[in-house]
């Protein structure tokens, strides 16, 4: 499942958070996550988790392997290069593993992305983990190659928690298949 | 037993002067107008982050009032009846929120207290996919509604929408997306590029089936399936740009296209973005939104710009530069149309649609409302 | 029910909405909501809607009764001195009704609110109204009066939506029951 | 039949040379190593714009390292077993979304994979009440569980914890929370301000019942019913901030009163403020969150500071002004404790709880992430 959002998106929720009265703004006042519109990259965004010591929201991971460069939290890993939904990395699972507690499908979307490391173009299959609800973090939509919904197997927009148990989607992986000619 | 007896019986009630604000009655349920206004649009709130529990808002985009939701399943969809004040509902659940046996629905509400009238229990296959229009149809005489389905072999589910009941699923192999195409007629895409279309019988049963010749190529330039219908014709635009337009009679075909952009707007990239990147106003005005510098996979980043164009004379009447880039566009069916846009800040822009000038915004409708429609 | 939250809180989900590409950030980046932690009182957050035309995030409304002074969409209305949870006038209901479909709960917490038009403290019964998901508009907590849930006529943590076909809670109403004493 | 042989067959698959990343199996579903470490957190994201789907997280509050989640229902609760390797959840589900019939679990994990061992039905009226450790009590020796009903009559239900299943349903008529007091004994504070211990039988039956008198001015000064126990000894705090230690040995009874603030700082209005306002180290210190000008109807406002005690001698030890003002607190039981606090931009800061630094701050942990619960 691939979402549409490349960039960030408000969630309005935020906005119905309200209060009548002043007398604790003044000391939450400089605290409080506003509302304004701002220009934002992504890396900026990472810092303000903790604005006290720039760290960023979700703490960086590595695959260990120089042949699998990258940071799987993030949205550029090279793997990424046709998910849409949130990284099961950043969600308990990793790049190829569903979180604990969550069913992998065994029904998939697939991709071919280049690998920076070998310039290898890998067959990547998008398996969704499903069963427990959004999981909500490190959401990432990237669309190369996709297609429309009328070509199902090369489209992101569709949930593949099929032939699960439960059909309801936590989190998407990126699994290595094979090398593509 | 109410404790509220015990409270009322707790403390000491006076009897109401005549500037005393007078008690107020229990229980209380507004109810809304109909027929609805020209200018009120349902919002769907996809709502990623918790995609059990989505919604959908009906908001009067003149004056900004909310007027009433509808909370759905996973993945839902809505159509709504303009000749019977109804709203069909696609929606999926699991008896456990996350977990337990699936059930599919369409739910009927009405639209004057927006409350469940039938809830049509549908095959649990239906098509779980990010908010898309053409995953159900109306079709025109609003007596039946095609459901997708998708496990991943693709049907469509058949609902009479008057008797409220589930009437038949009928294959449609290697294709999906459905589209309106008549009383009884709808057509769907397929991966081969060809269109299908599909004959109900009265029953509801396939009568007959017309495969187009492949008219899309979909490796090279692939036909989205967020498409907009004027009278007729549908049009689909590609996510080059250019425009596919598919007359529903006698039998839905393609016809000419023709592209949006010129060549130098084509030469800088311009082409159509957002999520669901069309609208139709029935006087013949297409809506479609855009974006510079697009490149191989861009066709879902937002869009800077709302094109119009005069479908039949294939010409632009208009830009409209987006105050804040826009997702997914709608626009009023009324002679004072109403642009709307789904922006990526969450809100809802209210564009005067022939003008082009933002009139305000609708916030607070959602954590993710991805699509809008119009509802009349 | 009410909420803790006096003060207005970052739904972390916005967070989650990242982007690898730096393609369309130039495009959007005027216009996207950040993280950043900014200084926020009510009256500015009503004024980030439309930044354009200062207009409020949720249209104002009036009783039409000078007795019944204030805006119904505002925490700081008279009769919600003892609410919490999102108010019935920004979800399709009014301060006493219910919205479109919902059903209001035949039992409640009480409290008694000042009205500054007359001096007259009123009974208030907050009925909240079931049987749509939250609303997720609005919300407003103030809690004078409030007392801990062993006193549960008196306390605004329990979700009233008993006795209805649905447990499941969309808004809150603060409907006059009369004057106390 | 799967699409994805599909796929494979119409994409050629090269043989792995050295340097080629080899193929990764499928499916492959990551394990939690047990016992979980000190340092790891349980945060309850209360999930208010969208109730009925509400999750616990498990993050690594020294890595922040997310570890797994489990979905939840409307209003739930969880609590951990130190002796097992269990997760009880507490929950409420309509079968459609918001509608639809009412089913009320305790759902049963196991720690490694965060995976459902049962579902326990239990009376369809367990306490849906706003995040709040005292719905539930887990008894001294992990065998029972007890479960706040109300509606409004309050009852608790009694699970067994080993063979995963409803015992019985006990009334606990004009009193609410529940608090364990020994391995068959709980609880409850009442209306009159008095508490109700309730001794349990070995099947699980209320076998003896004991009433206090009353020792809570509930108009004047209420007793939060937010608590924190240390061995035998519960700490409540009074709105105004007075400490009601009740020992529970060998039936409950409230002790000697003392104060957090000295006069000086009650003057300044320095009262316990945030949502759960309480948390204690086994070692003896009790956590309690402040904030100063306090009025009628502060009590739930944000906290500026968490003043660190030593409960027996009733002094403080430590101030620790919060970064960001909080909401909950929650200190880890280790003899490298952290303080957790849930605050007002809905993350989670990390503080040392001896020194009071900030550490770091745990984000993207869910909508309303207002209660933390440590794990060891």
């Amino acid at each position: 499942m691939r979402w549409l959002d490349r960039i960030v998106e408000r969630s309005l929720r935020d906005v119905a958070r309200r209060s009548s009265r002043r007398s604790f703004l003044s000391l939450v006042g400089a605290s409080i996550v506003g509302g304004a519109t701002l220009p934002l990259l992504p890396v900026a965004r990472a810092s303000t988790a903790a604005p006290a010591t720039g760290e960023r929201a979700v703490p960086a991971q590595s695959t260990g392997n120089p042949g699998d460069p990258g940071d799987p939290t993030q949205c550029d890993y090279w793997r990424y290069c046709g998910i849409d939904g949130f990284l099961c990395s950043c969600c308990g699972g990793t790049q190829n593993a569903c979180p604990p507690g969550t069913e992998m499908s065994p029904l998939t979307w697939v991709g071919t992305c280049e690998n920076p490391a070998d310039g290898l173009r890998y067959i990547i299959s998008y398996n969704d983990c499903c069963g427990k609800s959004s999981c909500g973090r490190c959401l990432c939509n990237r669309n190369e190659e996709d297609k429309p919904v009328y070509r199902p197997h090369a489209n992101n927009d569709i949930n593949w928690c099929m032939g699960t148990q439960s059909h309801v989607y936590n989190c998407s992986t990126a699994v290595i298949l094979g090398t593509a000619n | 037993m109410g404790l509220r007896l015990l409270f009322l019986a707790a403390v000491a009630i006076a009897a109401p002067a005549s500037a005393v604000l007078p008690s107020e009655p229990v229980p209380n349920v507004a109810k809304i107008p109909v027929p609805w206004a020209a200018h009120w649009i349902v919002i769907h709130d996809f709502a990623f982050g918790s995609l059990i529990d989505s919604k959908f808002s009906l908001v009067d985009a003149d004056s900004r009032t909310f007027l009433g939701m509808v909370s759905a399943g996973q993945f839902a969809t809505v159509n709504l009846a303009s000749t019977r004040r109804e709203i069909y509902v696609g929606e999926t659940y699991h008896s456990r929120g996350s977990r337990g046996e699936r059930t599919d629905l369409v739910t009927v509400y009405d639209m004057e207290n927006l409350a469940i009238v039938a809830e049509i229990e549908i095959p649990p296959r239906r098509a779980n996919i990010v908010v898309n229009k053409s995953n159900t149809a109306l079709l025109d005489d609003e007596t039946r509604l095609i459901v997708l389905n998708f496990n991943p072999a693709t049907s469509v589910s058949v609902i009479d929408t008057v008797g409220h009941k589930f009437i038949d699923e009928i294959a449609i192999p290697g294709c999906a997306m459905v589209y309106a195409a008549g009383k009884r007629r709808f057509f769907t895409l397929c991966g081969d590029g060809s269109l299908l279309s599909i004959e109900l019988d009265e029953g509801g049963a396939a009568a007959a089936r017309t495969r187009s010749e492949p008219f899309i190529d979909i490796d090279a330039d692939p036909l989205s399936e967020k498409a907009a219908r004027i009278g007729g014709t549908w049009y689909f635009i590609s996510y080059a740009g250019a425009v596919q337009p598919i007359d529903v009679e006698p039998t839905p075909k393609p016809t000419q296209r023709w592209w949006l952009a010129n060549p130098d707007e084509r030469a800088a990239a311009w082409r159509p973005a957002g999520w669901h990147w069309t609208a139709a106003h029935p006087d013949g005005r297409l809506f479609v939104s855009m974006a510079p510098n697009g490149y191989q996979g861009s066709h879902k980043d937002p869009a800077a710009e709302v094109w119009v164009f005069d479908a039949q004379k294939q010409s632009r009447l208009l830009r409209i530069p987006l105050a804040t880039a826009g997702l997914s566009i709608e626009v009023t069916s009324d002679s004072a149309p109403r642009l709307l846009v789904a922006n990526v800040e969450g809100k809802v822009d209210v564009y005067d649609a022939t003008k082009g000038e933002l009139l305000h915004t609708i916030a607070e409708v959602g954590e993710t409302p991805y699509m809008i429609h119009r509802t009349n």
